[in-house]
């Protein structure tokens, strides 16, 4: 299976538990966003905290936690983003 | 041709700019939302709010709300103004009278009232919902809180 | 306790002092709607707005809205201005740009976003149909008209 | 049956028509709703143009065109109040 680097990011509490906003990380090419999620926790072990508690987005658009499949491409942008509170 | 203003801002939001940014000699109705923080949660004194953003994001999101708003609705003109940044309450005059500052200000112009009125508790509904941006309540004695949005999803249930 | 605000002025309205007046530590939302009158109707020019009111009753049946909202909704103060008096455009400026005026302005604050939405659409609605207040347009031919709002149930039906 | 004197408030379309703003008319005391609107327009034929198009107050407050019989003192305030266009 394909293995690409992507940007990741961190906001909020996931960037206080990660200690720094951004990062580089290798990851499979086409996970499912299901898969997505756990891959991210598997490689930062820094989220286990919220765990069952952030979304992710690819290039600035949510990514839906279920079996559809993701087609990642080299440099791009993940962001973790835990719960919201703007407004 | 209805505009939209989405701006994420580090100063005081002016809601004068909004009403002026959304008048229209073709709109009979502008209505508005202002969301306010304060510096007192639950008996606790807030000394700072540290707002954070993924900005790029955030104007994405923003202009999707606005792009629905215009699906559903006949609306003019659209300003969003949202405020990030640090708010430094100051501490002597927080025992004195508790600070409010506007944290969001939405603004839509219609022809019809009811468009405007609609569109801005949509707005506001869908910005709480989407739009990644966190505040951060920082307190006198010295804990603080990252705030959640009971109207995102992926919030700790409470 | 919720305080309410109720003006009939014959100056031009201030949406800052409206928001002001409900800005309380304890609403984070404050919920508006502005009625803008302009001085373009249908290609005709609108060279003066002549407002007249039963300004007693009027100031009453405004506070029996403000009643019946804290009956339905929890809401903290309400502030309700609305134009009377003459407004005089400058002839020369319609030439070049359509003037508008805000001619009521609602806001309310609450703790809960719901509350104060929901409150400042019913305020406008019940105002459009039982304050007795009146609007004339004075066109630029010399004649004029008495607007009727079709929330008015006594209204020429059209 | 009582006659009284009340005090009649014109307003908007209705003192044009009138001429004045405020008179005093004499009309009997207890009349029901309804007929409290054709006496008005009895008393006023000015108000023809617009007979079916205003609402009544009394003291400020509107009188519906019902069967409800209306109890008028000495001194009341009639209003009529043409269609309005406030907000």
């Amino acid at each position: 299976m394909d293995v690409i680097n992507v940007t990741i990011l961190f906001f909020a509490k996931g960037r206080e538990l990660r200690g720094q906003r951004e990062d580089q990380t290798a990851i499979i090419s086409q996970p499912s966003g299901a898969d997505l999620y756990k891959l991210v926790v598997d490689k930062f072990p820094c989220l286990e905290p919220i765990r069952d508690h952030f979304a992710l987005a690819l290039n600035e658009e949510y990514i839906e936690k279920s079996d559809q499949i993701i087609t990642l491409s080299e440099g791009d942008q993940l962001a973790v983003i835990p719960p919201i509170s703007g407004g | 041709m209805g505009m939209n203003r989405i701006e994420i801002l580090s100063c005081p939001l002016n809601v004068d700019k909004a009403v002026e940014f959304v008048t229209s000699p073709t709109s009979g109705a502008i209505s508005m939302f202002i969301g306010m923080t304060r510096n007192n949660f639950d008996g606790k004194k807030v000394i700072k709010l540290q707002y954070e953003a993924y900005t790029s994001m955030a104007e994405k999101e923003l202009n999707k709300i606005c792009q629905h708003i215009r699906e559903k609705w006949t609306v003019e003109h659209i300003c969003i103004y949202h405020r990030i940044g640090q708010v430094i309450y100051d501490i002597v005059n927080i025992l004195e009278v508790p600070v409010t500052e506007a944290s969001v200000v939405i603004a839509v112009s219609s022809p019809h009232r009811q468009e405007s009125l609609e569109a801005v508790h949509y707005a506001i509904d869908s910005l709480k919902a989407s739009v990644p941006i966190w505040k951060k309540e920082i307190y006198d004695e010295g804990d603080s809180i990252w705030k959640e949005n009971k109207e995102c999803h992926w919030t700790v249930t409470t």
